[in-house]
């Protein structure tokens, strides 16, 4: 008799397990058709490195190495001169590594102006490894294509239509919660 | 084929156990399905039964500990990641924790919070994996589907947070990195509201299943004494019956403010460790839900301050990450970088047991057994 | 590493095409903006083409031979000549059935799986994937034909072709409709358990042959496996002739017209069907090639067409051993309650004896029990699939526990309850 | 066995016993001793094996024992010192069997030979590698560091006297200034005694103080300042600078003392809103 109960439960078991299998088809598909549907990357993910050019054509870049003091797997060389007409430098080499590097964003935290950001743009599959050894054009070139970056000090960038540099709404920062309950609260002292 | 006779040393026992028939060496690894990464083990079988079983690692060894000593505290953090590429973000942690002892950093309220949520979340993440990849070595390829269905969503809110998916390098001396998402909290109580509706499915199709009961009621037995002499820890040694979890006995971050109590089992099976780890998940997920009420939602996430640790310093701090107790022993030398960086990590140990748990098994529940200690190779051999 | 500035110099300067990204184009069809129609005339293409060659067998070829004035037939039968010839033309067919079968299995597991699993499944060649199997054959027909140096090279070329032919065998003597079996055997039941056997051979020398550990495991595995369940499989086979009194399968499938041989035989049914799985190897019992213990067992170091052998005898079975199932307890090509009213004796009836019509009708009424039968044994299959997609697997002693001290006892049981049913109610 | 009854100093001589980041360290010389004090604390309830790791000390090799008590959890580290030219260590795989791979992965990496160990093969690297890549004499690349030196091996003696004579300096400086304190003298605050200083202690020195040595003045210095709901180890330190160890100064302290205090540390009000001269009174007298 007990041998008849066990046997029953097993079946009954393994048919609710075939009763999960076959209600999980109503969960629809979870799977990105990647070339043809691009993934939702939010704007501070790190998937790339790229240097930001103001929209008057400068570099935001002071030149004052702390990215590469900074960086973890040392891909990082800037070569730099000093300004003969002003203060401050003259950058002559940014380049970063891109195959040795590992993608920490210890460089976007070290960077006081918020120069080198990250962007969404993971794309960098390559033929040629030698690509991948980016200097300051491409990394300008990501900027220029980049819709919005991130960086710890400025925040979600992003460039309008003018291809002027704007900073995102708060619902788009992170850290933007205190910022927003502050809001909330002034609104609700009104 | 004939097999080096420098990876069949070791102590093992040689008796085959039925009979007198031939044994015969089987090469499980280092390129095997059920491996879990690059893990080779000798096995020498007499019919489906194992004789002896020598483990042999290292194929993934890139010596974080001698790069550590070239580098500052703080860039160490990324290589940290790597080692536990499964659930990278806990890994951070214990390290976090040695060097703000040692150099008297104390963390803001909020970024406890901040730091055990992501942590607890990590362990979800994590078991979410073992929960796939653990059916796929049962023959079940179903269930594997759903757990990365889920853990692509889990992996989105850590993405959105951190800016990393499974290398997140996200904690840090005094707190976390960068604020969290405003919608953060919201966020992850969303994803647990839909997760909790979806772990009893995991359950009728594992622990519940008649043929995953067969498979593992009462095969590789773990004894309470051994788990402990062997330096057990995780849910393989509550699984055993000892109720050691750091969480607990040293707590750390915001877990002293939090509810909960240590999962154990009696009975050291297989099965008992993977109801172990299943329990865990809704666990976790309390966890969190504690976190998210708790959590202060404006404050400091980072206390700042200079990381200088006099010479001769050192510390072991551990942390309970989802595979077990995940230590890091520092020396200083009062220089900008740690003197010397050991991990005590919870597969590396864990994998010493498979010798006395494989003899004399059979041949499918090697498999089963190795599964079930839920071993990650990236932080074997580090 | 920080390249010294004289090697970076001398680095080539690459600069980003507009579309340095590779973007593959879609072959057939994007799911995100769906043709219904074409996918479902696609996926039945398939399915066309199956019942197609079904009927060319059985219904057209006879139909032609016997046409007035034919030398290769008189009086309503063939004559040497045209027997012969129509043998071998219907083997070359029911080959292509057979194959066309599993390529349709393998495709529905597919796309099942990809369902129940939350992805697509095959969904780039052809329209939603139709073509994905045939695609696969194409490729490993196209393979290089590899021998491994320490393989026993004629066993290894033989196990293959050995397992396929016992799938073939048994494809031979189902009825698919009334007349429609390409052999009517007195013995069908003796042969089904001949020819279903020879299988373990191919997959045990096929293990042995290739000189590979896992191999021999499998092989082993399967060899004591498909042996094993030969025995409850038989004895569940002999319950039906018991009961029915014959061990010709049309006898067996015209004695179901009313009620269906699973009613009084349910646990000899359910016995065939567990233990048909594990003939099919199939998940929970696929230990043989258990590829998460054995990489993949008994076909480790199998590749291109032969391994493709493996593959459609695989599925072919799948497809076989239900149809078995369906032809001994679950009535055949009659459809259900066909002893009160059966729709195929409307079609037999249309027109006078002898008109064109009413041969035209005859062969509706075929057709029509065929789809019955084709409609039930697609059923038990989507059933199996749907234990695969389910379960994981068993260890190698459970299996045999299973049979030894599940199956067999309780197949004898059944084959008392066949003994005294016949008794009291024959 | 208790852990004071394992870890008797008049048996194992060469003991040393300090206090490091809050936690108890054992320092050894002699490796029978060793081998004797893991057999004692196994017998004690040291029944969980934490971690073993190998430290390459540049005078000779140190094995780094951290042990784990489950019943009450209770944390012991254990440090082996060996020379280079005699890097051996008895094993106690065969009492911890969680040690065992972490043996070998010491002897592997940092080159510390276990006798003993039943299997002491090399567990990362190939069976192939001459060198030990943890030890300081090789390079990242694993290449001898051509004009790297090994260190004289320190005198323990002297460091422990210097040490001593450090403790005892501060603990004047500390009853000076507890003194000053009490004296009320405005300006308290003296300049940072120099334990520091210009002298740099070689690696091996450990900078806190031995306990043995630290005892007599216990009773004086060091209350657990940690126990004011407010402070941490961050103020502990902060407070430290400022002269300010015990419950009792923390009490007496004047309202203008306070803010001069609040002032140079960037308190901002701290002492009154969060009470510690209040909470440090309560303390001080459930003490006394």
């Amino acid at each position: 008799m007990n041998l008849i109960t066990e046997a029953a439960k097993a079946l009954r078991d393994i048919g609710k397990g075939m009763a999960v299998v076959s209600r999980a088809a109503e969960k629809g598909k979870h799977t990105n058709l990647y070339p043809f549907e691009m993934p939702e990357i939010p704007p501070v993910s790190c998937q790339s490195l790229a240097l930001i050019i103001e929209a008057d054509g400068t570099d935001r870049c002071v030149s004052c190495l702390a990215c590469e003091k900074v960086c973890p797997s040392q891909v990082i060389t800037i070569e730099r001169t000093r300004n003969p007409e002003g203060k401050g430098f003259v950058l002559e080499r940014f380049d970063i590594d891109l195959v040795n590097c590992m993608y920490c964003a210890a460089c976007v935290e070290a960077c006081p102006v918020s120069a080198i950001v990250t962007i969404q743009d993971f794309e960098l599959s390559t033929y040629d490894l030698q690509t991948l050894k980016a200097d300051k054009a491409f990394l300008d070139e990501q900027g220029r294509r980049a819709k919005q970056w991130y960086s710890p000090k400025l925040g979600v960038e992003y460039r309008n239509e003018q291809g002027e540099i704007q900073v995102a709404p708060l619902e788009q920062q992170p850290g933007g919660e205190a910022e927003l309950l502050k809001q909330a609260d002034k609104e609700s002292d009104n | 084929m004939s097999i080096p006779a420098a990876l069949m040393t070791g102590p093992t026992v040689l008796e085959p156990v039925v009979g007198k028939t031939d044994e015969m060496i089987v090469n499980l690894g280092p390129q095997h399905p059920a491996t879990h990464g690059v893990l080779q083990i000798v096995l020498g079988v007499d019919g489906e039964r194992v004789t002896r079983a020598v483990p042999h690692i290292g194929f993934l060894h890139r010596n974080h500990e001698k790069i550590e000593e070239s580098r500052s505290y703080a860039q160490v953090i990324p290589y940290l990641d790597r080692m536990d590429y499964v659930s990278g973000l806990q890994n951070e942690l214990p390290y976090c924790l040695a060097v703000e002892d040692l150099a008297g950093l104390e963390v803001p309220e909020r970024a406890k919070y901040i730091r055990t949520a992501m942590f607890e979340f990590n362990r979800i993440i994590s078991h979410l994996v073992w929960v796939g990849t653990y059916m796929l070595d049962l023959g079940a390829i179903t269930p594997f589907l759903y757990a990365f269905r889920d853990r692509e969503m889990a992996l989105d809110i850590i993405e959105r947070t951190t800016g990393g998916r499974m290398l997140p390098n996200y904690f840090t001396f005094g707190g976390v990195r960068r604020d969290v998402h405003p919608k953060f909290w919201q966020d992850l109580l969303d994803f647990l509201d839909y997760f909790e509706k979806v772990v009893p499915e995991y359950e009728t199709l594992t622990v519940d299943a008649p043929v995953f009961q067969a498979r593992s009621v009462g095969v590789g037995l773990l004894s309470q004494e051994l788990a402990v002499n062997h330096g057990i820890s995780g849910p393989n040694l509550r699984a055993s019956g000892v109720a050691h979890d750091l969480r607990k006995d040293q707590p750390y971050d915001a877990y002293p403010e939090l509810d909960f109590s240590v999962i154990t089992r009696d009975e050291g099976d297989v099965w008992a460790r993977s109801k172990v780890r299943m329990d865990e998940i809704y666990q976790s997920i309390d966890l969190i839900r504690q976190c998210a009420e708790l959590a202060p939602r404006s404050g400091p996430y980072l206390a700042r301050g200079r990381v200088k640790i006099e010479a001769g310093e050192q510390r072991y701090r551990a942390a309970e990450i989802s595979r077990g107790q995940l230590g890091v022993y520092i020396h200083s030398d009062g220089g900008t970088g740690p003197y010397r960086s050991k991990h005590r990590s919870p597969s590396f140990v864990n994998l010493q047991i498979i010798p006395d748990l494989f003899i004399g098994q059979k041949f499918s529940d090697v498999i089963a057994i190795l599964g079930s200690i839920d071993i990650v190779l990236g932080e074997v051999d580090r | 590493m920080a390249l010294s500035s004289d090697k970076r110099s001398q680095l080539k300067r690459i600069p980003i095409p507009e579309d340095r990204h590779f973007k593959p184009q879609l072959v057939g069809y994007n799911p995100k903006t769906p043709n219904r129609l074409a996918e479902v005339l696609a996926h039945s293409l398939l399915y066309f083409v199956f019942v197609g060659l079904l009927l060319l067998i059985y219904g057209v070829l006879p139909w032609l031979f016997k046409l007035p004035g034919s030398p290769l037939a008189s009086g309503g039968s063939f004559t040497t000549t045209g027997a012969v010839l129509y043998g071998i033309l219907a083997a070359v067919l029911s080959f292509l059935v057979a194959a066309v079968a599993a390529l349709i299995l393998i495709l529905v597991l597919r796309k099942y799986l990809g369902l129940v699993q939350n992805r697509y499944g095959p969904m780039h060649n052809g329209p939603a994937g139709a073509f994905q199997t045939i695609a696969d054959a194409v490729k490993m027909v196209a393979k290089e034909d590899f021998v491994p140096g320490k393989a026993d090279a004629l066993v290894f070329t033989l196990a293959p072709l050995m397992v396929f032919v016992s799938a073939f065998l048994l494809l031979t003597i189902i009825p698919f409709a009334p007349g429609w079996v390409l052999a009517n055997l007195n013995v069908g039941l003796l042969f089904i358990v001949a020819a279903g056997t020879i299988g373990a051979y191919g997959v045990l020398v096929g293990g042995w042959s290739i000189n590979n550990k896992f191999g021999l495991l499998g092989g082993l595995r399967a060899a004591a496996q498909l042996v094993s369940y030969e025995i409850p499989l038989s004895i569940s086979l002999l319950t039906v002739a018991v009961w029915v009194g014959s061990l010709n399968l049309m006898d067996i499938v015209e004695a179901q017209k009313l009620w269906w041989t699973a009613i009084p035989l349910l646990i000899s049914a359910a016995v065939y069907l567990i233990a048909s799985l594990a003939e099919i190897k199939m998940t929970p019992f696929d230990l043989p090639e258990a590829e998460s213990e054995l990489v993949a067992g008994f076909n480790t170091e199998y590749s291109g067409m032969r391994f493709g052998f493996f593959f459609v005898a695989e599925f072919a079975e799948l497809f076989l051993l239900p149809a078995i199932a369906v032809v001994l307890f679950f009535g055949g090509y009659y459809q259900p309650l066909a002893g009160f009213w059966d729709f195929a004796d409307v079609l037999r009836g249309l027109g006078a004896e002898g008109s064109t019509l009413n041969q035209f009708g005859g062969l509706l009424a075929s057709a029509y029990g065929m789809l019955w039968f084709l409609l039930k044994t697609a059923l038990l299959s989507y059933l199996v699939i749907w234990v695969r997609a389910t379960l994981p697997r068993f260890r190698d002693d459970q299996l045999m526990e299973l049979c030894w001290k599940v199956l067999i006892p309780l197949s004898l049981i059944g084959l008392a309850v066949a003994v005294i049913l016949r008794l009291v109610f024959k | 066995m208790s852990t004071e009854a394992a870890i008797n100093l008049e048996d194992l001589p060469t003991l040393r016993q300090q206090t490091i980041c809050g936690e108890k360290v054992y320092q050894l010389e002699d490796p029978t001793a060793y081998r004797q004090l893991c057999e004692r604390l196994l017998a004690a309830g040291y029944d969980f094996p934490q971690c073993l790791s190998g430290v390459d000390m540049e005078y000779g090799l140190r094995t780094v024992l951290h042990l784990r008590r489950l019943s009450d959890q209770a944390e012991l580290t254990l440090w082996l010192d060996v020379p280079y030219d005699r890097p051996h260590v008895p094993s106690v795989s065969d009492l911890w069997g969680g040690v065992d791979w972490h043996e070998r992965e010491a002897y592997d990496l940092v080159g510390i030979h276990y006798d003993g160990h039943e299997d002491l093969r090399r567990i990362l690297l190939e069976d192939h590698w001459t060198i030990h890549p943890l030890q300081r004499r090789y390079d990242t690349g694993g290449y001898l560091i051509p004009d790297w030196q090994a260190k004289p091996w320190p005198d323990w003696d002297a460091i422990a006297k210097e040490k001593e004579e450090a403790a005892r300096k501060a603990a004047e400086a500390a009853e000076k200034r507890a003194a000053a304190a009490k004296a009320k003298a405005a300006k308290a605050v003296k300049p940072k005694e120099g334990e520091g200083g210009a002298k740099k202690p070689p690696l091996s020195e450990v900078k806190k103080t031995s306990d043995q040595v630290a005892k007599p003045k216990a009773a004086q210095t060091a209350d657990d300042l940690t126990k004011i709901k407010g402070i941490g180890a961050h103020y502990v330190a902060l407070l430290k600078e400022q002269g300010i160890t015990r419950f009792e100064q923390l009490a007496n302290l004047s309202d203008d003392e306070a803010k001069r205090l609040e002032e140079k540390m960037n308190f901002k009000d701290r002492i009154a809103r969060e009470q510690w001269r209040e909470q440090a009174r309560a303390l001080q007298e459930g003490k006394s």
